[in-house]
């Protein structure tokens, strides 16, 4: 299974979509490759982007890990979203009305209490009940939590929003002044078109190993956690309370562990934005983050880690590849457009999304249980002789 | 209180015990003051017209519905009024009457859900001890594979467990139940729609985890199925148990006939 | 203003939640999603009057403050927002082969699709139809009531609307075809039930209340091409109030969240005039009672009226 | 591989990827160093609950480069990459990501809300030699950020204009409501401080709400006479039909925001009469802003807002500034920006007699642009000296009354 | 049901087979499991499927009544080919179809799971229903509760009702008996007599498999979706493979 030592037989491992997804994937690569090269793409812009992407994709991997999972409906990832954003922000921020000038750690670590309180404070009157419970508590969580941020200014500093954030490394050895002691640099690999590096790039580069730190161990975690008797577990709720319940289960208190687990993620994600923007505000918890969320775990497939990180990926070029339809000359005002062009993507990968990036495709079985590696033959998702879901005999 | 005491018979070591239970639907009385126990060891059958309440009985005991009234006993402990997997803790298990089917799950992974206390349900085991969680998957797995070998569904293990036929579910529900290795098995019809062939084989695989030292209580509507089977039967009807006793007795009652077999058989 | 006065504007502002509730509930259930873009399709029926107003203009007489150009627009609007989602649905929820998840981002999508051509069409200013206000009903105000003639014309047009859904429902068979397809589509069609042309109704329907509800928001507000996105959110919990899937729940629970709204400076007033005493109670409830929160107040009694009837206040599936 | 000196590569080192919205030019760049125009990058909300002050904004961003360009930037056109924030902060933030760090321009105008400016400087500028000028940001806040410049005077003289304004109108109570943002709140928080009457209601409410008849019969439950509205033209536009509909009575004041041809059309008549507004303005050259006025409405066919005179007012600023500018560089134009519509030199009231004092030799200092907006002259803080005009609504439109001096 | 609602057409012809599966190849998605399958329903007859668990025999109903389509061969209505048809219409052809699980309408009460059996009928529903309720006292008790509250056995009887409504010409049973009590299942192929009585054709799976044959004209055992076998009851219960392999006996 190791991909570094057998390539081709991993590749041959992989089922169809997975290839296509691969090779899309490569072949972006290499054009972004190619355009950073060419100077066309500037690098700190680009890792800008890269820093969204993680972020998204840390949001997609909580949501997942309670959507995909185990079938929660959580309508409130922007409340956990901000919570963790607000959470770091106010403990590190020289503005800060409460507390301020902490050390980054410090507001990560109170974000993500903040967040589980939080979380328990949902979860406990609504996992009991019916799975809709959820979905409709955390509606209104998240339209409180906004509101409250909004409104009670001795606590968030009210619609003037949080500045004067420092960077997650402040106070730390070497990483605090790394940006600052790095000389510019200036590369040429096109004549005529210089490739500069500045402050501004080295601390974006910061940003970019936080990110894929924060996302590369929540990623290890969750595989790890999915692909075993307990996410096995999470999937059986998800499809059938009842029956694993039946069997002995404590549904509620695998639920619990899930929300919690996908609320602290989402928090995570809230607490990187804090220190990549540098400012945030009630703007913040708006919902569209929620629904962007979803889209991405949705375009990636539910349930799919590897999933949510290409919907992560996909969102990011969905919100600003577009805006480069700017560079286009149209006649129409390119604003509208843009959320035309979104929409139209929606939909498109909607309809013609390679199919298997949506079905988890590996067996919920610890990896060295099983023998033939864990690839199943299963024929393209199920028989659906009407859409619309239930058709299933 | 009034029909039990008439066919009740001693039980010296039950295991499962069923006393004065009550449930009613509205105006309906789907439980009426059922009693009954279950001795350790042995088969019991639990027939009954449509709608006499077994299955609602059976949902009493596993705790998914709370009793209006009596209570549960399994292994000696008052189980009334706890949640399933706490019922399920004490050593019961049960089916469902119409098979559960598992979305996104592969025949195979269904079967997995049904081990108890895996120690990789525990989420800082998957950390911590990896490697004990990995052991007993692997036998787990070897278990699942093999039962499902008894079952003649070893070519389905890697099918999407919702893509199969009506028959097979309830094959892998009945399989899943015995991989949980319970010490009282509650089976809501096992065989409705499994083929004569194959049902007289499951009939030796119950026989030979009975054996074994499990015990079974089993609702079905297939005559020669329990009859062979099961020793003692206990009739329901209409909430509450009609008679008890051995195949042949309860065959030859002429409550049981008019209420339940009619004249065919 | 008087309780009177309030109950009144919440009755208003009911009668537009209402209408559109009522359509995000059946296409809740027979197309097995919640449809992100019924906000979308209420703003598609108000610019459309807004068109057709301009084009007809007066038409002679008027009715309650509305000349008669007004309901043909309205008409128009109606018709238009079902055309629209019945072609949505033709072109691509229907050959879509995905779970209603996958279903309901769809429908974001088409609901950012909606609002651009709109946005392009008419610009992103609000602009309203060009029907002179009027004054609040003179005879009314001694009870401390303040609504106008044109207010008077929502509520009735959507009590017709209402009645008239009602009276479809009771006396054909499609209330109970849309239950029976919402409950299990494969025996519906097994039972002979003509799924796509019932799907194809519910779209009609649906659309067709929330065009009209477009079109008295735009009449009771103003039109913005993001007025109906704006109203989502609290159709949502009007649907889940009402218990989801069921019209007559939905429009209760539009007609609940509605008041739930416009009330809340009324239990401000209540929260204050309380003898609670001068506890740290009684300022928390004072500083949380106030109109910034009113939409988390209706969240908060849409949750704790589910903690006591977990099925919505019509309870699973009545229609 | 170099140690950087910025060199002169300023503008975009991308190929062909120009922005050309607004203008009309079709000068696809043609690769190894763009010598054919100055791109500079605007920040709007094109999209999001402030959309149509992003629309409003377009408007004179387009006028102006039809100005600026009929006459050219020494011989170069002035090119201008708008991106949409949304009107969200993650949206403005990433938008000026792409204008600094992918477009590289040196100059940003931007953003509408202040709190997305203040997200944006924070996040993207600060720390660069960028120069950012706000086209439409009130707060109060800005003020404290001298490196953040901006085009609408602060809110603080405006607040303080009204609360003087209605004390003079002879009224000790008067009733509050504020849209709840940056703006809203910091314009709010000043009246307060400067209002030594009775506050009988004070209360913020949100933005985008289908109905605002809860806040209005409190404001008239609270009884005072004045009722002050700091908010949105969309929502104030809903609030006075539902006054006009109820038929409550009382004398209003409004912060600029609430003012505009929008509000007129959609208010049934005589229901805003007698209205008072404090509106930023160009006093001493009012021919000046009927110029400006007559040409926009040549194009557009309706008066002019505020808005849109402010982003004219930025366009024209940064143009001069490129043009005064020894090369085109953050740097340079942090220099220059200030100067060219600074109190010395010259006063003159369009880019073409700035431009031609520039091109006759004359510097930044010789240069004295008078903005259709107002003077302009940003003081230390970066904020512009704001003229204050009093309007005051009769037979439903806006009659300018009285002036003031910031 | 009753005389005057029998059609024209089924009256007339006495000759060719009322329905026909011929060389069918059928499956879910990519999934082939019928292999060139042919079965036979002639007028007035009781045909019963039998077979092992997955064998296909589900499949051959569904595929008759348009729920799948024949990726080969054909499905002929009264020597039409109906092949593809979808189910709604099919229904309006005058065939009834109980399927083997979901087969009511959970949120409906039982009364309305019997209305929505109708909704192809012209007239005379109530009627109908009325009879049916004498037939089942079983669920007439219960006319007004959900259907989701009956017991197993209730709702096997409540999906075959909702069958009959329409008063078809031919009907396929997905296993009728499957969690029947003994003697409700008797009533049950009692009733199934009955029906065919009337004229209705109907084809069967069955795995009570004694009673099913019993009441049969005819049988087939389908093994991995071919015809294995194809005979009298008689014939298929005496054949000692068959027996052994596919009844249990
Ligand atoms: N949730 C419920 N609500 C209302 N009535 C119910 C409910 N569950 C069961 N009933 C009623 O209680 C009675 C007993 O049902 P139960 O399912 O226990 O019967 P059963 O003995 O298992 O029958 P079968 O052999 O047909 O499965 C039936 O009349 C049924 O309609
Ligand atoms: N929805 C489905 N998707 C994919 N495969 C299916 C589906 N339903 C059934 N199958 C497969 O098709 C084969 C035949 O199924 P079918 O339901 O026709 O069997 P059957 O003969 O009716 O069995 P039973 O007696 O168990 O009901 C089985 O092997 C099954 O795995
Ligand atoms: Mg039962
Ligand atoms: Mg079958």
């Amino acid at each position: 299974m190791s991909l570094l030592a057998d390539p081709k037989a991993a590749f041959a491992d992989l089922t169809r979509p997975e290839r296509w997804v691969l090779g899309v994937s490569v072949a972006f690569m290499l054009f972004l490759l190619g355009a950073l090269l060419t100077g066309a793409l500037g690098p700190t812009y680009f890792l800008f982007l890269v820093g969204l992407a993680g972020m998204y994709a840390l949001l997609s991997f909580g949501l997942n890990a309670q959507w995909g999972f185990t079938g929660l409906i959580n309508f409130s990832v922007a409340a956990f979203f901000g919570i963790g954003a607000y959470g770091s922000a106010l403990m590190t921020a020289e503005s800060s009305p409460i507390a301020g000038g902490f050390n980054p750690l410090v507001g990560l670590v109170v974000a993500l209490v903040v967040a589980l309180v939080l979380a328990l404070l949902i979860g406990i009157p609504t996992l009991r009940l019916r799975a809709d419970y959820l979905a409709i508590a955390s509606l209104g969580l998240a339209e409180v939590v906004r509101l409250v941020v909004l409104n009670e200014r001795w606590l968030t500093n009210g619609s003037a929003g949080v500045r004067g954030i420092p960077s997650f490394f402040k106070g730390w050895p070497v990483l605090s002044t790394f940006p600052e002691t790095m000389p510019g640099l200036r590369l040429v690999v096109i004549p005529g078109s210089p490739i500069i590096l500045g402050t501004s790039f080295w601390e974006a580069l910061l940003n970019v190993l936080l990110v894929l730190t924060f996302a590369g161990v929540t990623f290890l975690m969750l595989r790890r956690a999915h692909q075993s008797p307990w996410g096995r577990v999470l999937r059986t709720i998800r499809s059938d309370e009842d029956l694993a319940r039946a069997l002995g289960k404590n549904t509620y208190s695998f639920k619990m562990q899930s929300f919690i687990l996908g609320s602290l993620i989402m928090a995570l994600a809230g607490v990187f934005y804090t220190h990549l923007n540098l400012y945030v505000g009630p703007g913040d918890l708006d919902p569209i983050t929620t629904f962007y969320a979803w889209v991405a775990v949705i375009l990636g497939g539910s349930g799919s880690n590897r999933g949510a990180l290409f919907g992560g990926i996909v969102i990011v070029t969905i919100r600003e590849g577009t805006r480069f339809l700017n560079d286009f000359a149209i006649p129409i005002d390119p604003a509208p457009m843009r959320l035309l062009l979104i929409g139209i993507v929606i939909v498109a990968v909607m309809r013609y999304r390679p199919q298997g990036v949506l079905p988890p495709q590996r067996e919920l079985i610890w990896p060295s249980a099983v023998d033939g590696g864990g690839t199943t033959e299963t024929p393209d998702s199920g028989v659906r002789e009407q859409k619309g879901g239930g058709g299933d005999e | 209180m009034v029909a039990m005491s008439e066919g009740a018979l001693p039980k010296e070591d039950a295991v499962l015990r069923v006393d004065d239970l009550q449930k009613s639907f509205g105006g309906l009385a789907a439980t009426d003051h059922a009693t009954f126990a279950v001795e350790r060891g042995t088969i019991t059958g639990l027939i009954g017209p449509n709608g006499a309440g077994k299955s609602t009985l059976f949902n009493l005991i596993s705790g998914f519905y709370e009793p209006d009234g009596g209570t549960v006993e399994v292994n000696g402990t008052d189980v009334t009024g706890m949640e399933p997997y706490e019922v399920a803790e004490h050593g019961l298990i049960r089916t469902f009457q119409t098979p559960r089917k598992l979305e996104g799950m592969t025949v195979r992974e269904a079967m997995l859900v049904g081990p108890r206390n895996q120690p990789g349900e525990s989420f800082v085991k998957l950390f911590a001890t990896p490697g004990a969680v990995s052991e007993s998957e692997s036998a787990n797995l070897a278990d699942a594979e093999r039962i499902l070998e008894d079952f003649e569904i070893d070519h389905l293990a890697t099918q999407p467990a919702t893509d199969i036929s009506g028959g097979q579910m309830k094959l892998v529900e009945l399989a899943r139940a015995m991989l949980a290795e319970p010490e009282v098995l509650l089976l809501d019809e096992p065989v409705a729609g499994v083929n004569p062939t194959l049902a007289k084989k499951l009939k030796d695989q119950i026989r030979r985890l009975n054996e074994q030292g499990t015990t079974f209580l089993l609702i079905e509507h297939d005559m020669e199925f329990v009859m062979d089977l099961a020793d003692p039967i206990v009739v329901l009807d209409q909430g509450s148990v009609l008679t008890e006793g051995t195949p042949d007795g309860v065959r030859s009652d002429d409550r049981v006939i008019e209420a339940y077999l009619g004249g065919g058989t | 203003m008087t309780v009177l006065g309030y109950l009144a504007n919440g009755l208003v502002f009911s009668s537009i939640i209402v209408l559109g509730s009522i359509g995000l509930s059946l296409v809740y259930s027979i197309a097995d999603f919640a449809n992100f873009a019924h906000g979308d399709t209420m703003t598609i029926g108000a610019y459309t009057a807004l068109v057709t107003f301009g084009a007809v203009g007066g038409l002679g007489g008027a009715v309650l403050g509305l000349p008669y150009g007004f309901f043909l627009a309205l008409v128009v609007g109606i018709a238009v927002a079902a055309v629209v989602a019945v072609g949505t649905e033709k072109l691509i929820y229907e050959p879509l082969d995905v779970d209603s998840i996958g279903l309901l981002i769809t429908s974001i999508g088409i609901a950012f699709i909606y609002r651009a051509v709109i946005q392009i069409r008419f610009g992103s200013d609000f602009t309203r139809f060009g029907i002179q206000s009027l004054r609040p009903i003179e005879t009314l105000i001694p009870y401390g009531v303040r609504v106008t003639l044109h207010d008077v014309a929502i509520v009735a047009s959507a009590v017709v609307l209402v009645a008239g859904l009602h009276v479809l429902l009771q006396y054909t068979d499609l209330g109970r075809k849309m239950r029976a397809m919402a409950d299990n589509p494969d025996l519906a069609r097994v039972s002979g039930i003509r799924t796509k042309r019932v799907k194809l109704w519910t779209w009609v329907i649906g659309a067709g209340l929330a065009g009209a509800g477009g079109v008295f928001l735009g009449l009771f507000n103003q039109l913005s091409p993001r007025m109906g996105f704006n109203l989502l959110l609290i159709i949502f919990a009007a649907v889940i109030l009402g218990g989801i899937g069921s019209v007559y729940g939905a429009m209760a629970g539009g007609f609940l969240i509605g008041m739930i709204t416009q009330l809340t400076p009324f239990f401000s007033n209540v929260v204050e005039a309380l003898p609670i005493g001068q506890g740290w109670l009684a300022t928390l409830l004072e500083n949380l009672i106030t109109l910034e929160y009113a939409n988390a107040i209706a969240f908060v009694i849409m949750v704790v009226v589910l903690l006591v009837r977990p099925n919505g206040i019509a309870g699973e599936g009545a229609t | 591989l170099s140690t950087t000196d910025d060199g002169d590569d300023g503008s975009d080192g991308d190929d062909g990827s120009d922005g050309d919205d607004g203008s009309d030019g079709d000068d696809g760049s043609d690769g190894d160093d763009s010598t054919e125009t100055y791109e500079i990058g605007m920040v709007d909300s094109q999209t999001g609950s402030l959309s149509s002050f992003g629309e409003r904004n377009q408007r004179g961003v387009e006028l102006a480069l039809q100005h600026v360009n009929d006459i050219g930037i020494g011989g170069r056109e002035l090119e201008i990459s708008v991106e949409d924030s949304e009107s969200e902060n993650q949206g403005g933030i990433a938008a000026a990501q792409k204008l600094v760090n992918q477009d590289g321009v040196p100059f940003l105008i931007g953003a509408v809300g202040s709190g997305v400016s203040l997200a944006i400087y924070e996040s993207v500028v600060e720390g660069s030699d960028v120069v950012q000028l706000s086209q439409n940001s009130t707060g109060l806040e800005l003020t404290n950020f001298p490196g953040l410049l901006r085009m609408s005077p602060s809110g603080l003289s405006q607040a303080n204009a009204l609360a003087d304004l209605i004390a003079e109108d002879g009224y000790d109570e008067v009733a509050l409501t504020y849209v709840n943002n940056d703006y809203g709140q910091s314009l709010a928080d000043a009246f307060v401080d400067a209002w030594e009457g009775d506050l009988a209601y004070e209360n913020s409410h949100d933005g985008d709400q289908s109905s605002y008849s809860g806040v209005i019969s409190e404001m008239d439950s609270s009884d005072a006479e004045a009722w002050l509205f700091i908010t949105y033209q969309a929502e104030f536009a809903t609030m006075v039909n539902e006054v006009f509909s109820s038929g409550y009575e009382a004398q209003f004041y409004g912060a600029d925001s609430v003012s505009g041809d929008d509000v007129l059309e959609n208010t049934p008549e005589g229901s805003m009469n007698g209205m008072k507004i404090v509106v930023p303005s160009a006093p001493v050259e009012e021919e000046n802003y009927q110029s400006f006025a007559s040409a926009f409405e040549d194009e557009y066919d309706r008066t002019p807002t505020s808005w849109a005179a402010y982003a004219y007012d930025c366009v024209i600023n940064a143009a001069l500034a490129i043009q005064a500018a020894d090369e085109f560089t953050g740097e340079a134009l942090q220099d220059t920006v200030r100067r060219v519509s600074g109190p010395d030199g010259e006063e003159v009231t369009s880019f073409e007699a700035a431009s031609e004092i520039l091109v006759d030799g004359g510097g930044p200092d010789d240069v004295d642009y008078q903005g259709v907006s107002g003077p302009i002259d940003f003081d230390e803080n970066g904020d512009p000296i704001g003229f204050l005009q009093v309007q005051e609504v009769q037979d439903h439109d806006y009659e300018g009354i009285d002036f003031i001096e910031g | 049901m009753s005389d005057d609602t029998t059609r024209p057409e089924e009256a007339t012809d006495g000759a060719g087979p009322v329905l026909s599966l011929s060389g069918v190849d059928s499956g879910y998605g990519e999934v082939q499991v019928l292999d060139d399958c042919s079965v036979r329903l002639d007028p007035g007859e009781i045909v019963c499927l039998v077979g092992p668990n997955g064998a296909g025999k589900s499949t051959v109903l569904k595929t008759a009544f348009g729920m799948l389509t024949p990726w080969t061969g054909t499905v002929e209505y009264h020597g039409r080919d109906i092949g593809g048809m979808a189910p709604e219409e099919i229904v309006r052809e005058g065939i009834g179809y109980v399927p083997q699980t979901d087969n009511v309408f959970g949120s409906l009460t039982i009364d309305e799971n019997l209305r929505m059996g109708g909704v192809a009928r012209d007239g005379g529903l109530e009627e109908v229903i009325e009879t049916l309720y004498d037939r089942f006292p079983i669920i007439d008790e219960k006319r007004g509760s959900k259907a989701k509250t009956l017991s197993g056995g209730q709702r096997q009887v409540l999906a075959f009702a909702r069958a009959l409504v329409m008063e078809p010409d031919v009907l396929l049973i997905d296993e009728p008996s499957a969690g029947l009590a003994p003697n409700t299942a008797d009533d049950v192929f009692e009733d199934v007599q009955e029906v065919n009585d009337m004229d209705t054709a109907i084809l069967m799976v069955e795995q009570n498999v004694t009673k099913g044959l019993g009441i049969s004209d005819r049988g087939y055992v389908l093994d991995q979706g071919t015809v294995r076998f194809e005979g009298t009851p008689e014939e298929l219960l005496n054949d000692e493979e068959v027996s052994q392999l596919y009844l249990g006996g």
